[in-house]
């Protein structure tokens, strides 16, 4: 039971979260304070739960089955924005860097620049996601307008294929399918993350604002431990290779080469801020965000 | 007891009974002849309660049938089709005896002596599907004989059965009847039959069916396979009655029609 | 009359829709819009275009047009292949020994987990959307139309044999009229599971028809234009099912009547 | 007999793998998108001794259990409600129709919010998407049910709840159970669908979400083809149940030819 | 024509044919009477190849009996399960017709005809289950009729019929065999009947079965329903089956065994 609330000294609200969790290199450093035991030093247990997005990471924190979870700065900001629910960040997890996010084609795809994708179809893994929204940023630098209509949903395993059968023109992918798609042929158009979206923050730990006034002290615990475990992570990629084949099926070969994002060590507003930025700039939200009512910043340590 | 006056029914525009009236007193056997077709077993259902009769009025011990009456058992016509595929033919006799409220192993007991009395003592751990058309309809004879019924409707119950089972199963009926005061109402097509058995046999006219005639049986309580069926009465009246269903017009024999 | 028999047969619906409405604003949850508002949303999307089209928008047109095509082409589809594989397979024993782990197999994947597999196949994404579409629907057509097919009364086929019926006239004359009202309850789960199929094939293999619209409205968190969605899909549902079942009054009038109860 | 039709059954699947291996082999399916089926059986083969896949089959097996007896028992009730209550079944029926078709990707965020266990999670997507085949499958079982079988009880003097429980129930029982069957291979897809859409700590769907992180596609296939044989088992498992049950049925039908 | 030599058959282990003889002649009528449940539907089952006996040898037209044979017709014991409930009584009786290479009209006049031989008129276009079991079981006859087999197994065709019906099918069934050659096999439970349609009686013991006695016989070629029971022979011959089937041993009569 998830609600059950402990005795133990330093009096948290409740020991066990709940944490959604999704395998990709995002959540790695959750893992690694997991491994290294920090929660547990700070008498947390944390329940680690894989969720398939941040929609239904939204859906589960509203609903109560998860406490926290990784989110997605865009998904999250645009479910706030429609009112779908309010959420506040606790922890920055993973940040855009070179060669991680990029726009591939086929070997012998006419496309050759950026400006070339006007029109064409291009593959995301979720609709409106950071993904779709830097690729926009991307096609305006290169002075052609994106439509929405050109993006269309398709899971990162099944791109490679649908780039190589002509179903799509293009994909926004990541690792490992960077490495699968180049092998198969497949040729860099962009990296997603230049210009206007460099270092641009993708993931981070957020719950609700009723969660976070509920349980105070259970958070800071968890911003305690996680913040150990992201600075590690950011000073020492081995680690993270070492972690990956640990919670997902990227085997260690794989993860020795890939590339990798940042793992950035605080939850910065002006950061955030950005995305927030683009997102009104393309029309993916209507008002400003406030992205400050929207983070809870670690306790001073 | 049993009180039909002017019963009609049709089937969409198709009458099929006439303005009926037949009355059976308390514990009386009352046998029903007439043409394949006519109505007689849309009559019973009437009496059953099954179907509600488009016209005329259908009393059970002076009450109107409306439902279907208490205490009272079935022979269709339809044997086959009666029994339950997924019960044994004791658990098939067994069943209604639910209603009378004996519990488990009286059932049973009932149910197995039923079954020898028709004669299939050897059959009561058999499927209807593994029985013969004959065997099964005497399991339904048994199955309506146990339920100890105080409305007996039995529609050409011993049709399927060769001619020496047919005469011990006559006897069987008309000695649980007698024994247990059973109304009964008989529907057969073998003359004979109706006249052996019967205190009174009823001839319907042919489609749409009226009571052609509604003749008393003289034979007396007690009835022989061999005695009773040369008896002058009984060679008498079964010429009437044939006579009747082949379409004449009723002789002598006073004609009741109250 | 009719009227009278219409209030009886949908008085529920306006009850439900007061429910739900009451509870809807009561909770005031994003997720659950009141039901007035998803049928406003509901128009404004699809019902407020030119009096030419029948008050269509466009995206009307966009959304159902391609989107009942495929579910027509998918279910009628599944009926044939399903309809005819099951007869096959209810009237050979040694068939359906070779076939039979095949079918409960096929049908224990996840349709979701076999689109990439018709997408890598046929290479083009309609065609792998009518295969999802097929794949997906066809179990309880052919699983019933088996059990039809092998439980027709002994004496039905015995009856055709004897006169020595041909193969053809066994199967049009005897075994699928008695199959019949397997294969229809077959048919009508179908027809409900290929809205839902639909869905799924377009989300997955799509960039068009209410499935993607219904995407598209969950991932931009506009949950009055996806309840729309859910709603056309519960209507179409009932309207396709009021018109089988007209169909089906019609095929199988001699079993209503032959069943009923006097 | 038995003999024979397991034969048939291994030479059946034993031809479907070798042809869709010689599909692989001949090039007709790139094996970079779509591994060979050799490569799936190997990967299979490897979850065998996965002890994190077999802990999350095992959830997934739970959940299926749970979700096919809480089904049964809800909707073969409500079948023979429907069936034996032509007005309620009229009255229900827009409701019926109209919920049907809507899709588990949209129920499964309903649901997400009404369920905060996974557990309760997907068996209530079973429940609510597995009922159909048998409520359907009992109101058209139940129209069959001979109205001579029904009469006969009722003429005995059985009410009508009797009647339902004792004729129409049985003789509507081999049908209802097709349903069943049908509902159960519905019963894994749901499990399976609601691990991939809603997530959950264990799960043959949260196994694949990891395979796919990695793009293990031989995993993730190898673990669709083990939910397939879980359905072959299953089925089989009931076809036996059922021919225990309803030998009967079979006597009277053309099903022991 | 038929030859049933040593036929054995079992359901399991519970033994029904116990070595049976019985020869048919081509155009013979041949009856067969015995006890309920002693086997005589599955005899006809055999011989229609609806089942494979244990042990034996049925041989059509000097065939073995391997598959069901050609040109063969059967009128079921239970009758009401061998109708297509969705199809009308003409249709029916139709439809076993396009064997006959006949064209839709000629198929629908022979079916018409049919129903109309055996008083069923005015009920071609009624479904099954519209018709009462005598209409029924004549359908079933008629349907039989209508196609013209070679060889005509029927199971007790006449038992939900009324007297009089009976008799016109009886005159019916004798004409229409002699009139076209069939070769008959009649299963019946009513001795006298036997005795007046057929060519040969049959009587079997009870289960399991065997032939008790195989009677030729000897009232000519035509016979009439009030004359023909007259007849010393009809009288003394049913006298002998009744007493066989009850049981008794033959007498004078010679008992051929060939
Ligand atoms: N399918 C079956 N399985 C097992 N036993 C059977 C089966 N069919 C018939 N029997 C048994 O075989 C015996 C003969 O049955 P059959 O139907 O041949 O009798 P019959 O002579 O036609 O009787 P009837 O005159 O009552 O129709 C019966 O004792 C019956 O119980
Ligand atoms: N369900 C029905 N629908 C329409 N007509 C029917 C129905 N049932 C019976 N009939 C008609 O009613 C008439 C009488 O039928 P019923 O079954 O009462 O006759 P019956 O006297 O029992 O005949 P039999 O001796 O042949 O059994 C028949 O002409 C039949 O066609
Ligand atoms: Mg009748
Ligand atoms: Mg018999």
């Amino acid at each position: 039971d998830t609600t059950s609330s402990s005795s133990s000294g330093n009096g948290l609200e409740k020991t066990t979260l709940k944490v959604g969790t999704i395998p990709v290199p995002d959540s790695a450093p959750l893992q690694v304070a997991i491994n290294q035991g920090f929660f547990k030093a700070e008498g947390l247990e944390v329940q680690p739960e894989v969720v398939a997005g941040g929609a239904v990471a939204t859906q589960k924190l509203l609903g109560g089955s998860l406490d926290l979870s990784l989110g997605a700065y865009v998904g999250t900001f645009l479910a706030q924005d429609k009112g779908a629910g309010k959420f506040k960040y606790v922890a920055d997890s993973y940040g855009a860097a070179p060669g991680a996010f990029v726009i591939m084609v086929k070997k012998d795809s006419p496309i050759k620049t950026v400006a070339d994708l006007k029109g064409k179809t291009i593959a995301v893994n979720v609709l409106n996601s950071v993904s779709q929204l830097t690729a926009e940023v991307q096609m305006k630098v290169a002075g052609v307008t994106a439509t929405p209509d050109q993006f269309v949903e398709k899971n990162f395993p099944d791109m490679p294929a649908a780039l190589e059968n002509g179903q799509v023109d293009a994909i926004a992918g990541v690792e490992p399918f960077i490495t699968v798609i180049s092998k198969a042929g497949g040729r860099i158009i962009v990296d997603e993350m230049t210009g206007p979206t460099e270092n641009l923050p993708i993931a981070g730990w957020f719950t609700t604002d009723a969660t976070a006034s509920k349980y105070p002290k259970a958070i800071a615990a968890f911003q305690r431990a996680l913040g150990k475990a992201q600075a590690i992570v950011a000073k020492d990629r081995k680690i993270v290779e070492e972690t990956l084949p640990k919670y997902t099926k990227i085997d260690a070969a794989t993860a020795a080469v890939i590339s990798l994002g940042s793992y950035p060590t605080s939850l910065s507003e002006s950061r955030l801020q950005r995305v927030a930025d683009l997102m009104k700039e393309y029309g993916y939200i209507k008002n400003d965000l406030d992205v400050k009512s929207m983070i809870l910043p670690p306790p001073a340590s | 007891m049993l009180e039909i006056t002017d019963l009609v029914h049709s089937y969409g525009s198709h009458r099929v009974l006439d303005g009926v009236n037949i009355r059976a007193a308390e514990g009386e056997l009352v046998c029903v002849v007439g043409p394949s077709g006519c109505g007689k077993s849309t009559l019973l259902r009437s009496v059953a309660g099954l179907i509600r009769p488009t016209g005329g009025r259908v009393l059970i011990g002076g009450q109107p049938v409306d439902r279907i009456p208490d205490n009272l058992a079935v022979v269709f016509q339809d044997y086959s089709r009666s029994l339950y595929p997924w019960m044994t033919a004791a658990n098939n006799v067994a069943l209604p005896l639910r209603r009378r409220g004996l519990d488990r192993r009286r059932r049973r007991e009932a149910a197995i002596a039923a079954l020898d009395q028709v004669g299939l003592a050897d059959a009561a751990a058999k499927y209807p599907w593994e029985m013969s058309g004959g065997m099964q309809q005497r399991v339904s004879i048994a199955r309506a004989l146990a339920y100890r019924p105080s409305l007996l409707l039995m529609d050409e119950p011993f049709g399927s059965v060769d001619a020496q089972t047919r005469e011990d199963l006559e006897d069987l009926v008309l000695r649980v009847c007698a024994h247990h005061g059973m109304t009964t109402l008989l529907i057969t097509h073998d003359i004979d039959e109706s006249v052996y058995v019967g205190d009174r046999v009823i001839v319907l006219t042919r489609s749409p069916a009226r009571v052609a005639a509604d003749l008393p049986v003289d034979l007396g309580e007690s009835r022989d396979q061999i005695a009773t069926r040369q008896h002058d009465a009984f060679v008498r009246l079964r010429a009437e009655v044939g006579r009747l269903v082949r379409g004449g017009s009723p002789t002598s024999t006073v004609l009741e029609k109250k | 009359m009719n009227v009278i028999r219409a209030v009886g047969r949908l008085w529920l619906v306006p009850v439900t829709l007061v429910v739900w409405e009451i509870a809807t604003r009561a909770a005031e949850q994003p997720f659950f819009p009141p039901p007035s508002a998803t049928l406003a949303r509901m128009g404004e999307m699809w019902l407020s275009g030119p009096a030419a089209h029948l008050l269509l928008t466009e995206q009307a047109m966009d959304d159902f047009g391609p989107s009942l095509a495929r579910l027509f082409a998918g279910w009628t589809l599944a009926a044939v292949l399903g309809v005819a594989a099951g007869i096959a397979i209810g009237c050979s024993t040694r068939l359906s020994g070779y076939l039979d782990p095949l079918i409960h197999l096929g049908r224990a994947v996840p349709p979701p987990l076999l689109v990439p597999f018709f997408l890598a196949l046929l290479k083009l994404s309609t065609p792998a959307q009518l295969t999802t579409i097929v794949f997906g629907i066809i179990w309880p057509i052919l699983l019933n139309t088996v059990d039809g097919t092998r439980t027709v009364d002994r004496q039905h086929l015995e009856t055709a044999r004897i006169f020595g019926f041909s193969t053809v006239e066994r199967l049009t004359r005897v075994i699928i009229p008695a199959a019949m009202p397997k294969i229809f309850a077959g048919l009508r789960l179908a027809l409900s599971l290929a809205l839902i199929l639909l869905i799924i094939a377009e989300i997955l293999a799509g960039s068009g028809g209410l499935g993607y619209r219904l995407l598209t409205a969950q991932r931009s968190y506009l949950y009055t234009d996806m309840w729309g969605c859910l709603v056309v899909l519960g209507l179409l549902g009932y309207l396709l099912n009021s018109a089988f079942l007209l169909l089906e009054r019609r095929v199988l009038a001699w079993h209503t009547n032959a069943r009923q109860t006097t | 007999m038995e003999h024979a039709r397991v034969l048939r059954g291994v030479a059946g699947v034993a031809g479907f793998l070798a042809a869709a291996e010689i599909v692989g082999a001949t090039g007709l399916i790139d094996d970079r998108f779509l591994p060979r089926m050799s490569t799936i059986l190997r990967g299979a083969a490897e979850l065998l001794v996965d002890g994190e896949f077999l802990a999350d089959a095992r959830a997934s097996l739970a959940a299926w259990g749970l979700g096919l007896l809480l089904t049964v028992a809800v909707a073969v009730p409500a079948g023979l409600a429907l069936g034996a209550l032509p007005p309620v079944e009229r009255a229900v029926r827009p409701l019926i129709e109209f919920l049907r078709p809507i899709p588990s990707v949209a129920i499964i965020p309903l649901a997400i919010l009404l369920f905060s266990d996974n557990l309760h999670l997907r068996v209530a997507v079973v429940v609510y998407a597995a009922s159909w085949p048998i409520v359907i499958n009992t109101i058209y079982a139940l129209r069959d049910v001979d109205p001579l079988a029904k009469e006969t009880l009722r003429s005995f003097g059985f009410g009508p709840v009797s009647v339902l429980l004792r004729v129409a129930l049985p003789s509507a029982a081999p049908f209802i159970a097709t349903g069943i069957r049908v509902a159960a291979g519905t019963a894994v897809i749901l499990v399976i669908s609601a691990e991939l859409l809603a997530g959950g700590a264990e799960g043959i769907g949260i196994y694949i979400t990891e395979a796919a992180s990695g793009n293990r596609m031989d995993l993730m296939l190898g673990a669709a083809l083990w939910a397939g044989l879980f359905g072959v088992l299953s089925n089989t498992a009931l076809v036996a149940v059922e021919r225990r049950l309803f030998r009967w049925h079979d006597a009277r039908t053309g099903a022991a030819r």
